[in-house]
């Protein structure tokens, strides 16, 4: 006995050790590059362009499928993409767009403006699938042959531009056929992208092969993509790090040292500050907060440096008075005198500014409303957001050295997101709402026609906000088809935000990219930054641009 | 296997005893009235645990003996505010799930018949019904924090106590005192309150013992699948945070290993405590220690055969 | 054969009163499940669009019983509804991406479990107060103490991470092809060692002391007494008399842990992104997708139940005595 | 003939508990002589059981043989190393459990508990043992067929009968017999009593034969030994024990059998209860019942005396 329990202990150790010794093959092929950016624990076969419902997979998006125009957010331009040029008719009332001509769906039939009029129908009679509300300013979309494309609005609206440009399009061929777009799985794409043929689709890893039929000459050098199911952060990292993945994009807490460190020649990170800019919005429906004063003494009190160091491992700078990132970068800045600088960390002059709004401070120390009421009041956050949390936190202590007795709570983030869409929050933090021009961003944050009442569900301006003189320059912006007029109006609401302090930006986010050189160059990095990095960055096609530009190294 | 020797008055004063004279209840005792003491006082040497102390994830230091979190805060004060909870909702949830498991067991174990019959398939059924992906649907439907914690653990946690109690009172109703209560007419609840309760006492506490260990295990293992009230401290959302700080990427060992072993600490001296009561109140396993003593006081190994150990006076 | 009747039509009640809890849970808990489903949805449905979307998750106005009615008789016909992260895939669909992968795991962690630790509790208790059943017994119920996850946090920390000796997530190598090749098998293996092994590492302890427990108060008993007069070896009064009938109480047991270990397996399987039922399930969960989490725990359920049943069988092959009562 | 095959000398056993030891059987010492049938009577608690447990070495702790020597075919027993000892075990000496219920394993058919035995001593192939334990189950009066039979499956008897086919299946020169019919009613009990009485008179073995009913022992035994606390109290031929009990103990253990006294002064029991070994009486451990005691039963234990050849008594008194 005491011999047969020794012997298969032995066999255990020996197994144990045998798998122990053996050694890690490449991760991947040569030419297949590993992307990690959607987390989840299983893939589910779904290749569904369309869907709103289940934020729709990124390759989907740019990848499979294309957009009319790729927006470069770094060079904050349009790159023609199906569509080669567009003009504005009828007094900016009718756009016309042209499509590429020698586009091939990558089954053999041909890429038309038809099949892009068929796409904006579709979408108009599936509501779910608008993705980005382009039929709330749409009245018709016709094909006037076959690389001609009219787009009717129902009023002037330039911004609209955006929106429509970004819009994946599908072929009419197999979607007229479809029963219920929606529910559509699309199991097996047929699209105009760089990657159409699932190689390879199992639970836990998925493959993308090239488009042999893709219209840009000897494009994509990239052999296929893959997409290894990693259900958290945590465990996409670690791959990561042990150079299983070669793009990624994701939150990568202390780089330098976890990442770059391992691996420097190889190892990269670019985190241009492209991404929407995090806000704390304060509820202007209530009290104090509808007081300009009282928003722009939190602002003033609150350590933007610390956050972000704390929240952020320095990973962003605190944000601009303006609240525009660097992706507005090109954009002219107005004059701001220092003393009208709301954003800058003063703490005596927030105090100063609530004493003059008639917040005294109790015999605790704590502030209170004229009629006795206490600043007692929550930061609501959303759990497992940990640099949201600890940002919530610097806030808190700041609050509280003004006398403002703020605490954090944190809430999963389908109920946090019903509070903040229905307005039911004191303060909390949020995103802002991106676009290639300021239009978008300053009309969720301030335009009165966007103010809904508590309670009822609103898509932005969740604090509530109305500014009559930047509803004026909004509209102004939504005629406006001079990108130089443009961006004289965009100096003006930046202007008005100056003034009014709707609400108080604290730092524009990094837009996360993390790229491994081993096995392919060409990732857009500080030298050369030809687009944003980040494989993130799907919604407006730009993804697009770096998978047409990596190039496999070959193997020595 | 757990059969109370003794009389009910003597159910408390067998665990005094366990604990003089088992090395393992001894060993048991003695860890868990150090948590005990850290739960109820600790708090007061240790600062706010949710303070931002200092920078995110920095190692142990002369500061922060246990370093900081991923969210810049002490590390130590968070153990040590985690112990008061999830100590608290440990004993408590130990406690009810055995009121639970005993008001079910005993009323069917003396009822018997049809009573019987339904509430055992009622408990069989929570037994075969996987609990924790259960506990996690229950939890998931709920609004978080400790009392719906507490809830989903009883509701996922009495059925086994309510088993065990149930055959320990089949065995107790054909006592004969029991039957002499019959006979003489008191009733029913004065039955199972006065004459069978009190004979199970020594179970009972050994039963709050073992609820207690799964109650922490399992609320450890629920509130760090972000199933509890996240922003309260307690050592489950401790293990969350570390886990969503990322701490094994940054090998910030020291925000997830302390709560870790605090938890298999705990749990490993109640589980002595319990087995080293079960030694001594199971009259086999002491004869069986004396037996090896007096071989070993004579120089002989233990063996198989009924030894022969001619003394020489 | 009455027997394994009687425990079919338990289990079968036992299903029903899964289904059943499944349907009047999120009905009768505070709040509105479809509110937060919608959430997902960020506003941006159309009424219509959004009624359309509650008829297909089967959220409807009917009266309470008619709906459960409605929903007994999907669940028969193997519709488990529409997932809402997966949207707009059938939960069937997304439940049997994993679902071999959790089987596996939970099944091969129990059986080695059960296996090893059953082992070492008749060596244990047969050299009593041994080298073996001094320090043994004591360590696995301190390591057994261990959250599952933590353990497996820590091994996945060490042998994984810092000395590389295993992968560090997923079945198998992504470049493997899934079918009967040793090569396939081999790594499979690889993956499963580290998971497995935290479920086994944590669950050992009760086992041995279970069937250490039993197998002291076997040894004691007369067979075994009587298989010793007659001058048995040592190693075959242990096997055939003592530990076989000592196994007994532990089989019974097996049935029960069944679902504590799956329990635990789906805790290990988060750490070690193994694509099973453990991250969907707390994925679900934390996207509120109430008809997969709802979907998943049938399954699980449903397999708990079926592996009781399989282990009645082994029972009844076990212990002749289930077999003869008439 | 009187050739001893067992030899008992002054066999002390203890049981160890925490308040001490408590001995079990004290200075036992008694002859089985080849072929005969010895019976050993007393109430329950007497350490019958113990001391043919202890002659096979199986007691369970907390026991411990703490004196005397057990001569087994000019071998001590206690002495044995504990393969000599297994290889003894059933060759040599075997034995019939009170209760075969318990006795046999429940998840093996009865057949391959007679198989087993007959291979762990080399009893030549399995088909061969197979054809054996047939034999064996037949012998005792049992249809072959039952060879696939659980022990649930059979009745008492039949159960019994099977411990009574393991015990000889190895044609032992000894076989104990404790207390073999104790659970099964008179006509069974009757049956089995004269099968193994056949058998003994076809084999030649001895037998040990423990019961604590008194009239069945005097029927069937050759030579009866009477227990009391742990002691001898008297050895003698059956039927002189019956006609002539010397100690007082056997004279009331008499009273109450009904078919020898008549009905007239028959008791129902023996007054009193038996002494607690833990703390028994100092002297005679019979006196605190015994009607004819006197000073000296209280101060010194009697020894066991011949008082006539064959016939022993520990009583002062008996002459």
């Amino acid at each position: 006995m005491h011999r047969e329990l020794a012997v298969s202990f032995a066999v255990l150790v020996i197994v144990l050790v045998g798998f122990a010794c053996v050694r890690d093959v490449p991760y991947a092929p040569e030419g297949v590059l590993v992307v990690s950016q959607e987390q989840q624990s299983s893939w589910v076969r779904n290749f569904n362009p369309l869907t709103t419902a289940a934020a729709a997979r990124w390759p989907t998006l740019a990848g499979i499928y294309e957009p009319l125009l790729v927006f470069n957010s770094v060079h904050a331009e349009h790159v023609p993409w199906l569509a080669v040029s567009y003009e504005w008719r009828e007094d900016n009332r009718v756009l016309r767009i042209i499509t590429r001509d020698g586009v091939l769906w990558s089954d053999g039939r041909p890429f038309t403006a038809r099949d892009v009029a068929f796409t904006f129908g579709l979408i108009d009679s599936h509501p779910a699938l608008d993705r980005n509300g382009v039929w709330g300013f749409l009245s018709g979309v016709h094909a006037v042959d076959d690389r001609t494309v009219d787009f009717h609005f129902e009023r002037v609206f330039i911004p609209g531009f955006d929106e429509i440009v970004a819009q994946t399009i599908v072929p009419e061929h197999i979607w007229s056929d479809i029963e219920d777009p929606v529910t559509f799985p699309n199991e097996n794409p047929v699209a105009t992208g760089p990657f159409t043929e699932v190689r390879l689709f199992r639970n836990q890893v998925y493959e993308l092969g090239r488009n042999p039929r893709y219209w840009q000459e000897g494009l994509p050098r990239v052999e296929a993509l893959r997409f290894p199911a990693y259900p958290s952060n945590d465990r996409a990292n670690l791959a990561l790090v042990f150079d299983e993945v070669d793009w990624a994009g994701n939150f990568v807490p202390a780089i330098d040292r976890v990442f770059v460190k391992r691996r420097p020649e190889h190892h990269h990170y670019w985190f241009p500050l492209t991404g929407s800019t995090i806000f704390l919005y304060a509820n202007t429906t209530r009290a104090p907060f509808d007081d300009v004063r009282v928003r722009k003494a939190l602002s003033m009190a609150i350590n933007r440096d610390l956050l972000v160091e704390v929240a952020l491992f320095r990973y962003s700078r605190p944000a601009e008075v303006t609240g525009l990132s660097d992706v507005f970068a090109s954009w002219p800045k107005p004059e701001i005198a220092e003393e009208a600088n709301w954003a800058r960390y003063d703490r005596a002059r927030a105090n100063a500014l609530l004493d003059e709004a008639g917040l005294g401070r109790g015999a605790d120390g704590t502030r209170h409303l004229p009629d006795g009421t206490p600043l007692k009041y929550e930061i609501l956050t959303v759990s497992g957001w940990s640099d949201w949390v600890r940002a919530s936190q610097v806030i808190a202590r700041d609050l509280g050295a003004l006398g403002i007795d703020a605490s954090v709570r944190t809430y999963d983030f389908s109920a946090w997101f019903q509070l903040v869409l229905e307005g039911r929050f004191d303060m909390t933090l949020g995103w802002s709402f991106e676009g290639p021009t300021p239009y978008v961003f300053y009309r969720w944050l301030m335009s009165a026609t966007t103010v809904k009442p508590e309670g009822e569900t609103s898509t932005g301006n969740w604090h509530r906000y109305g500014s009559v003189a930047a509803d004026e320059a909004l509209e102004a912006f939504e005629s406006e088809a001079d990108p130089v007029a443009q961006r004289q109006l965009g100096l003006e609401l930046q202007r008005i935000f100056v003034t009014e302090a709707p609400a108080i930006p604290l730092y524009p986010n990094p837009s996360w990219a993390e790229y491994n050189t081993s096995r392919f160059e060409g990732f857009p990095s500080e030298e050369q930054p030809y687009a944003d990095p980040s494989p993130n960055k799907f919604g407006r096609g730009e993804t697009l641009l770096v998978l047409t530009s990596l190039t496999p190294r070959r193997r020595p | 296997m757990k059969e109370s020797t003794g009389a009910g008055a003597t159910g408390i004063g067998l665990w005094w005893e366990a604990i003089r004279r088992d090395r393992k209840a001894a060993f048991g005792i003695v860890i868990v009235a150090a948590f005990v003491l850290v739960a109820l006082i600790g708090p007061l040497f240790v600062g706010e645990p949710d303070d931002l102390v200092g920078m995110p994830l920095q190692p142990p230091s002369l500061k922060h003996w246990l370093g900081t979190t991923g969210q810049g805060q002490d590390v130590l004060a968070q153990l040590i505010a985690g112990t008061r909870v999830s100590l608290a909702i440990g004993f408590g949830v130990g406690i009810v799930v055995v009121m639970v498991g005993a008001l079910v067991g005993v009323t069917a174990g003396y009822f018997g018949g049809r009573v019987d019959g339904l509430l055992s398939l009622l408990f069989n059924v929570f037994l075969v019904i996987p609990g924790l992906p259960l506990a996690i649907i229950i939890a998931a439907y709920l609004p978080t924090g400790p009392l719906t914690l507490g809830m989903v653990l009883v509701v996922t946690g009495w059925a086994w106590n309510a088993r065990v109690l149930r055959a320990q009172t089949l065995a107790q109703r054909r006592r004969d005192f029991v039957a002499a209560a019959v006979v003489a007419g008191e009733s029913s609840f004065r039955i199972v309150t006065r004459e069978i309760l009190p004979t199970m006492t020594s179970l009972l506490v050994a039963q709050v013992i073992g609820s207690t260990v799964y109650a922490i295990g399992a609320q450890v293992g629920l509130e760090f699948l972000g199933l509890g009230d996240v922003s309260a401290v307690t050592w489950g959302t401790n293990l969350y945070w570390a886990q969503n700080d990322a701490a094994l990427l940054t090998g910030a060992w020291w925000t997830f290993a302390p709560t870790g072993i605090c938890v298999a600490v705990v749990g490993f001296g109640l589980t002595m405590l319990n087995s080293g009561f079960d030694e001594i109140t199971n009259p086999r396993l002491q004869l069986e220690h004396a037996w090896r003593a007096y071989l070993l006081k004579r120089g002989r190994l233990p063996e198989r055969s009924t030894p022969v150990v001619v003394d020489h006076e | 054969m009455r027997y394994i009747l009687r425990r079919l039509g338990f289990y079968l009640l036992a299903a029903w009163a899964a289904l059943t809890l499944n349907f009047f849970l999120p009905r009768l808990m505070p709040g509105d499940p479809a509110a937060a489903l919608f959430a997902r949805f960020r506003g941006r449905l159309g009424p219509e669009a959004m009624q359309a979307l509650r008829e297909t998750f089967g959220l409807t106005e009917a009266p309470l019983i008619s709906q459960y009615f409605t929903y007994l008789g999907h669940v028969l016909k193997g519709d488990f509804g529409i997932s809402v992260a997966y949207f707009p895939s059938p939960v069937l669909e997304v439940i049997g991406t994993g679902l071999v992968w959790t089987i596996f795991l939970a099944g091969t962690a129990v059986i080695v479990s059960f296996t090893i630790g059953t082992l070492l509790g008749v060596v244990s208790a047969w050299w009593r107060r041994g080298l073996i059943d001094t320090w043994l017994p004591s360590t696995l119920v301190f390591i057994g103490a261990f959250p599952y996850f933590w353990l497996a946090m820590v091994v996945l920390y060490v042998l994984g991470f810092t000395l590389g000796w295993f992968p560090l997530g997923h079945a198998y190598g992504d470049d493997m092809t899934p079918g009967f090749s040793a090569t396939f098998l081999a790594d499979v293996v690889r993956h499963a060692v580290l998971p497995i092994a935290t479920v086994v590492l944590v669950t050992l302890g009760g086992w041995l002391l279970s069937m250490r427990n039993t197998m002291i108060a076997v040894l004691g008993s007369d067979y075994v007494n009587l298989a010793r007069a007659k001058g048995l070896s040592p190693w075959r009064v242990v096997m055939r008399y003592a530990a076989r009938n000592a196994l007994l109480p532990s089989v019974t047991g097996f049935g029960m842990a069944l679902g504590f270990v799956l329990g635990g397996s789906l805790l290990t399987e988060i750490v070690f992104s193994y694509p099973g039922q453990g991250y969907l399930l707390v994925q679900a969960v934390r996207n509120q997708d109430y008809p997969l989490m709802q979907g998943i725990f049938l399954v699980i359920t449903l397999a708990v139940l079926g592996a009781n049943l399989l282990v009645d069988f082994v029972y009844l092959w076990l212990d002749p005595r289930t077999r003869g009562s008439a | 003939m009187s050739k001893p095959v067992l030899s008992m000398r002054n066999i002390c056993v203890d049981y160890v508990t925490d308040r001490g030891l408590v001995r079990a059987i004290d200075s036992v010492s008694l002859d089985v002589i080849e072929g005969e049938i010895l019976g050993i009577a007393g109430e329950s608690g007497s350490g019958k059981t113990t001391l043919a447990k202890a002659l096979l070495r199986i007691l369970p702790p907390p026991a411990v043989i703490t004196g005397g020597e057990a001569y087994f075919e000019g071998r001590d027993l206690f002495s044995l190393s504990e393969p000599e000892l297994r290889a003894l075990r059933w060759k040599r000496i075997s034995m019939v459990f009170q209760s075969a219920m318990n006795a046999l394993n429940p998840v093996i058919t009865v057949g391959e508990q007679i198989i087993d035995t007959l291979l762990a001593h080399d009893a030549g192939t399995p088909g061969a043992a197979r054809t054996r334990a047939r034999d064996l189950l037949e012998m005792v009066g049992i249809h072959g067929e039952c060879i696939d039979a659980y022990t649930h499956q059979l009745s008492g008897g039949m159960r019994q009968r099977v411990g009574i086919a393991l015990a000889l299946a190895l044609e032992p020169a000894l076989v104990i017999l404790d207390e073999p019919t104790t659970a099964l009613d008179v006509i069974v009990e009757k049956e089995i009593l004269e099968q193994i009485g056949d058998l003994q008179r076809r084999l030649g073995f001895a037998v040990l034969f423990i019961t604590h009913d008194l009239a069945r022992m005097l029927q069937f035994a050759d030579r009866v030994a009477v227990f009391y606390a742990a002691r001898l109290a008297e050895v003698a031929p059956a039927e002189e024990l019956r006609r002539a009990p010397r100690h007082p103990y056997t004279q009331m253990l008499l009273s109450t059998v009904p078919s020898i006294r008549g009905g007239k002064d028959r008791q129902e029991s023996i007054p009193g209860a038996p002494p607690s070994l833990l703390d028994p009486p100092a002297g005679c451990r019979f006196h605190p019942r015994c009607d004819r005691a006197i000073d000296l039963c209280r101060e010194r234990t009697p020894e066991l005396r011949e008082l006539t050849p064959g016939h022993s008594a520990a009583c002062h008194l008996a002459e």
